[in-house]
């Protein structure tokens, strides 16, 4: 595989609220190689969109990143200013968003948010820069982009608004695409419409994509690795292949459970009983523990370590007990 | 927009005529009539009478109305019942001292307003958010007429830097401008904060963030313009107020405008200058709301599809 | 609920100062009459304009009365002048100014041109139509006070619901099939909440400020009853000789409405739904 | 901290600048009136020396050491310069127009346009010989076409002007000559030379400008022409207001070369202007300023006796007041004393001790009206009111005090347990509830009112006082009767034997002082003017008529 490109190391980003510290993400830790696909799921609550929003440092206040590295190409994005911090942003490390109807600044037109990009990397050019962004639009599947660019985003439709992010995060051609549920606001036709351009564009810039969902179908279209994140913490780690096939740790197999198959018909769906716990009431041990058909004395009293297995599989889960501790 | 504007000038004719005819009757109805505002206590009747009469004051108000209707298409005033010179030269003299007081007094609390308002908002609830918002609100607490007069003691008297009647040179305009446009910073800072608070949280700003924009213009671009709409509402508010609300301080600083021009036509019931002088100043303050509603629609494409 | 809005309304340490001055000085509109041992109208013409004594804490006025009696008598006619006025001049600005901004259309053009009407008509001129119609007096002044507020906050909340209206949350009511009032007072209202405060905090300050200038022009309240803005008038003339008898009511009016400016903000931050995450 | 002390550094340096560049750069001279002319004093805002300006063209070169430009400040600004009808005060037109007999500056009347002057054996024909060689502005020479001109527009009774009915007891005038006028009155007429000297009416004026402009006299310079030491030369109204010297003045040159009016209504700012030297001097000092002004260095207050009075009227039309007890009851409910000096003491005025002013013929020493409390309830007793009467008092500011001393009778009248109800009008209302002869427009009690004509006659109680304007049924103000009265004003009125005069107003005093009270008297008032140091031999009269012709402004 390409070399590594992003390591994040036993991240933790908490919330100072009234009622104290809320730990949304709690040492979460994983790998980015270039060209790779990572899926990151998880039910909404689980911070995975926290995690994402860590590694460009846009965490709003009153959130903090208390503890962990992101290092990306060796260097840890913690250390750095804003002033660095905006060269990486949209030129190296871009993110799309989940609310394609709030996304975008209503009063400016959409080229004009584009060569905006650009023009703060370094492109000193307008023309070029504008000529830029109607190519971008025409990628995203725009057939207009020349009249295109001076509409506003509330004349386009959902849809049409995500093709314009998607344009406006690739334009500088970054390393790394964070795609926060791009799709979730979507109907299903154009769900497949934006995987689609997501992979094409994947092939031609080369830029690997962190993408974050709670839909397992799209992680199994897209994906090369899946990382499963639950209450805050990283539970699985897996290639998609392995994953699908043999599930280790208790919440994914629920969730996998949870599927509805076209060839099988069920008169109820399989749920995992229970529901996320709020950062306040984390319990002690295994936070999975009280909604676990597996759970034991052990879970409750103790936090299972995040082990690595032979297969490059992690879990963490006491079940599996027999893999080496996380060392990565 | 362009027929919008139209839509909305056309607008403007059937209020200006409700307006006069509201304003004519009005001040015919109010208590005191001009001829014996004019001569003063213990005239003879028979002067009143006689003057009433040659001002056809004595007539049905109808027909007053429909001579004073006539006479403006033909583009004459009428006279001053107190100065009997035509009431256009007396508002011709005073328009411009009150235009420029209102334009500099609006345009000094609105750019001090924006830019004092943006910073609060940047650091809500730090030391520099409350100690703009206390000070600018000073200004806006203290009654005028206090607030002129303090700035008359300390920059007149003790210091004797700036001359306080009058308006015949930069530095007569000192005082009455800082009076005018701190009255309303405070407004201004306020509106802008409020209005940034909003849409600072939005999440176009997170994207605009996450493609590396420097926080300046993400601030006094993306952010600034979005709160474009309340900001722009109270500059307009702002110079309707001064139009015709610097009488205060215009009596104070002994300064010939609009404002002392309206309270002594009242005062002295002078009908043509008062019904003149309100047109004038409606006919102003509604072209400068018409603007303030086109300026919606430039800034805020949303309006314009409504 | 409460106990959050407490907690966060409390970071804003002004308005909480701000909170306190209020409470102060509503506290000695009600009850401060019956500590005062001098009677606000008697009048001592032996010693007028005397400065601070043991007898007279803040020195007399004009004719020899004493100031702190009557800037206590004083608080509770100018604070009912305002409350009363701007919290019924808001309510009607409120409406007008949802109705104008939700229905648009015609609706809107009717009441903007009447708002414009009403803010291109010299105030002065509508005082004394007011008080020659109604004659002069505290519960005029209330209403002058009242109706010079309604246009400022109707085109503030109409500009609100403006920008509000064309939300997606606004649209899935009416989708709902919501009626319009419902949607107004449960959707609308609530989100210009921020807005209102605003102003209606300003106006109640400014009221007072409106009050003091009616007075100026001797058609506000009728002397001989004390109200702030009279008492700042008349002190005026011997501002350089003694004055304490301006500067005192001065402050009162300019503590007063910055501390409903302040609470305003307080209330703003603390209320405002989006900043439940703050 | 350090970025905050930065932001603390660009907001303060922000505003200093956008206040002293801002402004200035934007809207420059721009005021919509051009700077009053080129000689105008200085707006020197520091204060060193300022040199005289070059004057442009006519007249010598001032002496040096003198200022050619007088700046004063007046409370208000005229209403118009026609002396007929002007209904301001005599500050200004006392500058423009002379009169056949004027009150000089110790108040005695002295010859004016007229050398001299005899009436016939009737009594009822005054002679008058004209001055030659008096020009009006104009150019055009002065002679009795122009006192025939002048003195028939005042008794017009179609076209009436403000002094119709004070100059109606002339009937006829007679040209005898270019330099003989003779005026023909109906009745021999005591006070005519009082009338003539004091009143407006008595102001002449130029035939020819009389024909070409007749009402429309009185704002532009054009139609403002008199033979008095200034000439009109430029009016802004509101605003300022310039008078230029009339070099070939009958008394001689003018000392001052201009005379710039300025009004600034607010007390406050006019005393700020004379101290901070903007201006040179000021007319009408606010009493609380007196003592103040007085202390700074460099400027000093002067007070002179004035004509006038304040008082407030009983409205005889009321059925409370029949009865004079009741009235005599209300007055002494009142320590008029203690008021006057609490709200008058600062400008050295005193309470009233006769119905009109000391300087006044016919005035005879009365005595402050009586103040005694019991007495007043007693009063009320028998006059059928044991437990006291509720009574109304109107007023207005526009009479220094006027509301303050509402204040104060109030409380007095409390404790003989009369209420008082105080109703406070706007300028306009006051007048026209003052000009209506009609009760129902009047309805209260006792109303404010100024008192003082520069006539200095006692004939004025017969202006307010008398049942009806003679000759017709119209009432006085406050409708008062009492027959007595009527027939000793119209005895003193038609006869000039002094001692039957003196004789009658004394009666007359002693009726509406207490006997039948007409009204509760105030205070005399004063002139209170206020000067820089620079300003020199400064007279003025009742009228507040200033002797700026004669006057000199040092330069320094």
């Amino acid at each position: 595989m390409s070399e590594k490109l992003l390591e994040v190391r036993n991240l933790r980003t908490v919330f100072h609220t009234e009622e104290g510290e809320m730990p949304a993400v709690d040492g979460v830790s994983f790998r980015l190689d270039s060209g790779e696909v990572l899926a990151i799921v998880g039910e909404s609550g689980c911070g995975k969109s926290v995690t994402s929003l860590s590694i460009l440092k846009l965490i709003p206040s009153p959130g903090e990143i208390v503890a962990g590295e992101i290092l990306y190409k060796g260097e840890d994005l913690l250390k750095k200013n804003t002033k660095e911090m905006n060269q990486i942003r949209g030129e190296e490390i871009s993110m799309i968003f989940q609310e394609p109807m709030t996304s975008l600044n209503p009063v400016f037109p959409i080229g004009h948010q584009i060569m905006e990009s650009l023009i703060y990397h370094g492109e000193k050019d307008k023309a070029k820069a504008k000529a830029r962004a109607i190519e971008m639009l025409r990628l995203v599947g725009f057939s207009t982009p020349e009249k295109a660019i001076s509409y506003f985003p509330s004349q386009l439709s959902g849809g049409m608004r995500q093709r314009v992010m998607i344009a406006m995060a690739l334009t500088c051609e970054p390393q790394i695409l964070i795609a926060d549920e791009p799709t979730t606001a979507l109907d299903v036709t154009i769900q497949a419409q934006i995987l689609r351009l997501l992979k094409e564009l994947k092939e031609k810039t080369g830029a690997a994509i962190i993408m974050i969902t709670h839909d397992l179908g799209i992680v199994a279209q897209i994906a090369h690795n899946v990382m499963v994140m639950y209450a805050g913490e990283a539970v699985e780690y897996a290639p998609v292949r392995e994953l699908y096939k043999n599930p280790l740790h208790p919440y994914t197999k629920g969730l996998l459970q949870s599927i509805p198959k076209i060839n099988e018909d069920h008169d109820t769906l399989y749920n995992i009983p229970g529901m996320v716990p709020g950062p306040k009431d984390y319990p002690k041990g295994c936070r999975f523990c009280p909604r676990c058909e597996y759970a034991g004395e052990r879970c409750e009293r103790e936090k299972p370590p995040y082990v690595k297995r032979a297969d490059g599989h992690r879990v963490r889960c006491w079940l599996y007990e027999g893999g080496e501790a996380n060392d990565a | 927009m362009l027929k919008y504007a139209i839509k909305r000038i056309l607008q403007m004719i059937p209020l200006l005529i409700a307006l006069s005819v509201i304003v004519f009757f009005l001040i015919r109805w109010i208590p005191g009539d001009p001829v014996s505002a004019m001569l003063g206590p213990g005239v003879p009747a028979s002067n009143i009478e006689f003057e009433r009469e040659r001002l056809g004051l004595n007539d049905p108000i109808i027909v007053q109305y429909v001579r004073w209707v006539r006479d403006i298409f033909q583009g004459d005033l009428g006279k001053s019942i107190v100065s009997k010179k035509p009431v256009v030269y007396e508002i011709s003299r005073r328009l411009p001292v009150t235009l420029t007081l209102a334009v500099g007094g609006t345009v000094i609390s609105s750019v001090l307003g924006v830019i004092l308002g943006v910073i609060a908002a940047m650091r809500q609830n730090r030391f520099l958010d409350n100690l703009i918002m206390s000070v600018s609100l000073l200004t806006v607490s203290m009654p005028s007429f206090f607030f002129a007069l303090m700035l008359m003691l300390i920059f007149s008297v003790q210091l004797g830097w700036l001359p306080s009647i009058g308006l015949n040179s930069p530095a007569h305009a000192v005082m009455p401008l800082l009076a005018l446009g701190s009255s309303g910073l405070g407004f201004m800072a306020r509106t802008t904060r409020s209005a940034m608070l909003d849409v600072i949280r939005q999440d176009y700003i997170r994207t605009s963030r996450s493609r590396g924009i420097p926080e300046k213009i993400v601030i006094y671009s993306h952010a600034l313009k979005n709160s474009m709409i309340p900001i722009i509402t109270a500059i307009g508010l702002r110079f309707g107020g001064l139009l015709a609300g610097s009488a205060v301080t215009e009596t104070v600083f002994s300064i010939p405008g609009m404002g002392k021009f309206l309270v002594d036509s009242v005062t002295k019931r002078d009908y043509p200058c008062l019904q003149a002088a309100i047109l004038v100043l409606a006919t102003i303050f509604i072209v400068v709301n018409t603007i303030v509603d086109l300026i919606y629609a430039a800034v805020d494409p949303r309006i314009r599809y409504e | 609920m409460i106990k959050v809005f407490l907690k966060r309304f409390a970071k804003k340490k002004l308005s909480v100062v701000a909170f306190f001055v209020l409470m102060f000085f509503i506290f000695i509109a009600l009850f401060g009459p019956r500590l005062c041992k001098y009677d606000p109208l008697d009048q001592d013409l032996r010693n007028i304009y005397a400065g601070i004594s043991r007898e007279h804490w803040l020195g007399t006025d004009n004719l020899g009365r004493d100031t702190l009696t009557r800037l206590v008598y004083g608080a509770r006619v100018s604070l009912g002048i305002s409350f009363s006025g701007v919290l019924s001049g808001c309510m009607i600005g409120i409406l007008l100014g949802v109705c104008a901004g939700y229905f648009g259309k015609w609706v809107d053009t009717v009441i903007c041109r009447l708002i414009d009407v009403m803010l291109a008509f010299p105030g002065l001129l509508l005082a004394i139509v007011i008080s020659a119609v109604l004659g002069n007096g505290v519960k005029n002044t209330a209403l002058a006070v009242s109706i010079f507020s309604v246009p400022s906050i109707a085109r503030m909340v109409r500009s609100v619901v403006l920008g509000i209206k064309n939300q997606e949350y606004i649209q899935a009511c009416q989708i709902v099939g919501e009626s319009n009032s419902r949607v107004i007072f449960t959707h609308v209202i609530p989100n210009a909440m921020s807005q209102i405060i605003v102003n209606t905090t300003l106006n109640l300050g400014s009221a007072i400020l409106t009050a003091s200038s009616l007075s100026f022009l001797g058609m506000g309240v009728q002397p001989p009853d004390p109200e702030w803005g009279t008492m700042l008038n008349n002190a005026m003339t011997v501002i350089r000789t003694s004055p304490i008898g301006v500067v005192m009511p001065g402050i009162c009016i300019t503590l007063v409405v910055l501390s409903f400016s302040l609470l305003g903000d307080g209330l703003r931050d603390a209320l405002d739904p989006k900043l439940k995450n703050v | 901290m350090k970025k905050r002390m930065l932001a603390c550094l660009l907001l303060t340096s922000v505003l200093l600048t956008t206040i002293f560049t801002g402004c200035g750069a934007k809207d420059g001279a721009s005021s919509g009136n051009e700077p009053a002319p080129e000689s105008a004093g200085g707006s020197g805002t520091q204060k060193e020396a300022e040199e005289p300006e070059e004057t442009d063209g006519g007249g010598g070169e001032a002496e040096t050491g003198y200022r050619d430009t007088i700046r004063v400040a007046l409370n208000g600004d005229q209403d118009n310069l026609d002396p007929h009808n002007n209904r301001t005060n005599s500050i200004v037109v006392s500058q423009i127009y002379g009169r056949l007999v004027t009150r000089d500056m110790n108040n005695e009347i002295v010859p004016d346009l007229a050398e001299s002057w005899e009436v016939s054996e009737d009594e009822l024909t005054w002679t008058f010989h004209l001055r030659k060689g008096v020009k009006f502005h104009n150019g055009q020479e002065f002679t009795a076409r122009d006192v025939k001109a002048s003195i028939e527009r005042t008794i017009d009774k179609v076209n009436t002007v403000n002094t119709t009915e004070a100059m109606g007891i002339i009937d006829e005038v007679i040209i005898v000559d270019d330099y003989t006028v003779q005026l023909v009155t109906g009745k021999p007429v005591g006070p005519f030379l009082q009338t003539m000297s004091g009143n407006l009416g008595g102001m002449m004026m130029c035939a020819d400008v009389i024909e070409e402009y007749g009402a429309d006299i009185g704002y532009d310079p054009e139609t403002v022409v008199g033979t008095g030491p200034y000439r009109l030369a430029e009016w802004n109204k509101e605003e300022n207001m310039t008078l230029e010297a009339n070099e070939d003045y009958w008394r001689g040159t003018p000392t001052i070369k201009y005379i710039e009016f300025q009004a600034i209504p607010d007390d406050n700012a006019r005393s700020i202007a004379l101290e901070t030297d903007q201006i040179d001097f000021m007319f009408r000092v606010p009493p609380s300023e007196v003592s103040r002004l007085n202390a700074v260095d460099g400027i000093h207050v002067e007070t002179k006796d004035s004509m006038s009075l304040h008082l407030f009227l009983f409205n005889m039309s009321r059925p409370i007041l029949e009865d004079p007890r009741i009235r005599q009851a209300i007055i002494a409910s009142v320590d008029m004393e203690t008021m006057v000096s609490a709200l008058f003491g600062e400008l050295g005025e005193t309470v009233a001790t006769a119905p009109c002013s000391p300087l006044y013929f016919g005035y005879k020493e009365m005595g402050a009206q009586p103040y005694d409390v019991e007495m007043a309830k007693e009063l009320l007793a028998e006059a059928g009111y044991p437990d006291g009467i509720e009574i109304s008092i109107m007023t207005c500011g526009i009479y220094n005090n006027g509301i303050e001393m509402a204040e104060v009778m109030k409380e007095m009248m409390a404790e003989a347990n009369i209420t008082l109800n105080i109703e406070v009008m706007e300028r306009a209302a006051f007048s026209e509830a003052m000009a209506s002869r009609n009760p129902d427009d009047q309805p209260w009690d006792m109303w404010i009112m100024g008192l003082g004509n520069m006539a200095l006659d006692y004939t004025e109680l017969r202006n307010f006082f008398r049942s009806t304007v003679e000759g017709t049924d119209r009432p006085n103000g406050s409708y008062y009767a009492n027959d007595e009265l009527d027939e000793l004003t119209d005895k003193a009125l038609y006869t000039t034997n002094e001692e039957v005069r003196q004789e009658c107003y004394e009666r007359v005093a002693e009726l509406v002082w207490w006997e039948d009270p007409a009204g509760m008297w105030a205070n005399y008032r004063t002139n209170v003017f206020g000067l820089n140091d620079r300003v020199q031999n400064f007279e003025a009269n009742v009228g507040s008529e200033v002797n700026f012709w004669q006057m000199t402004v040092l330069d320094q």
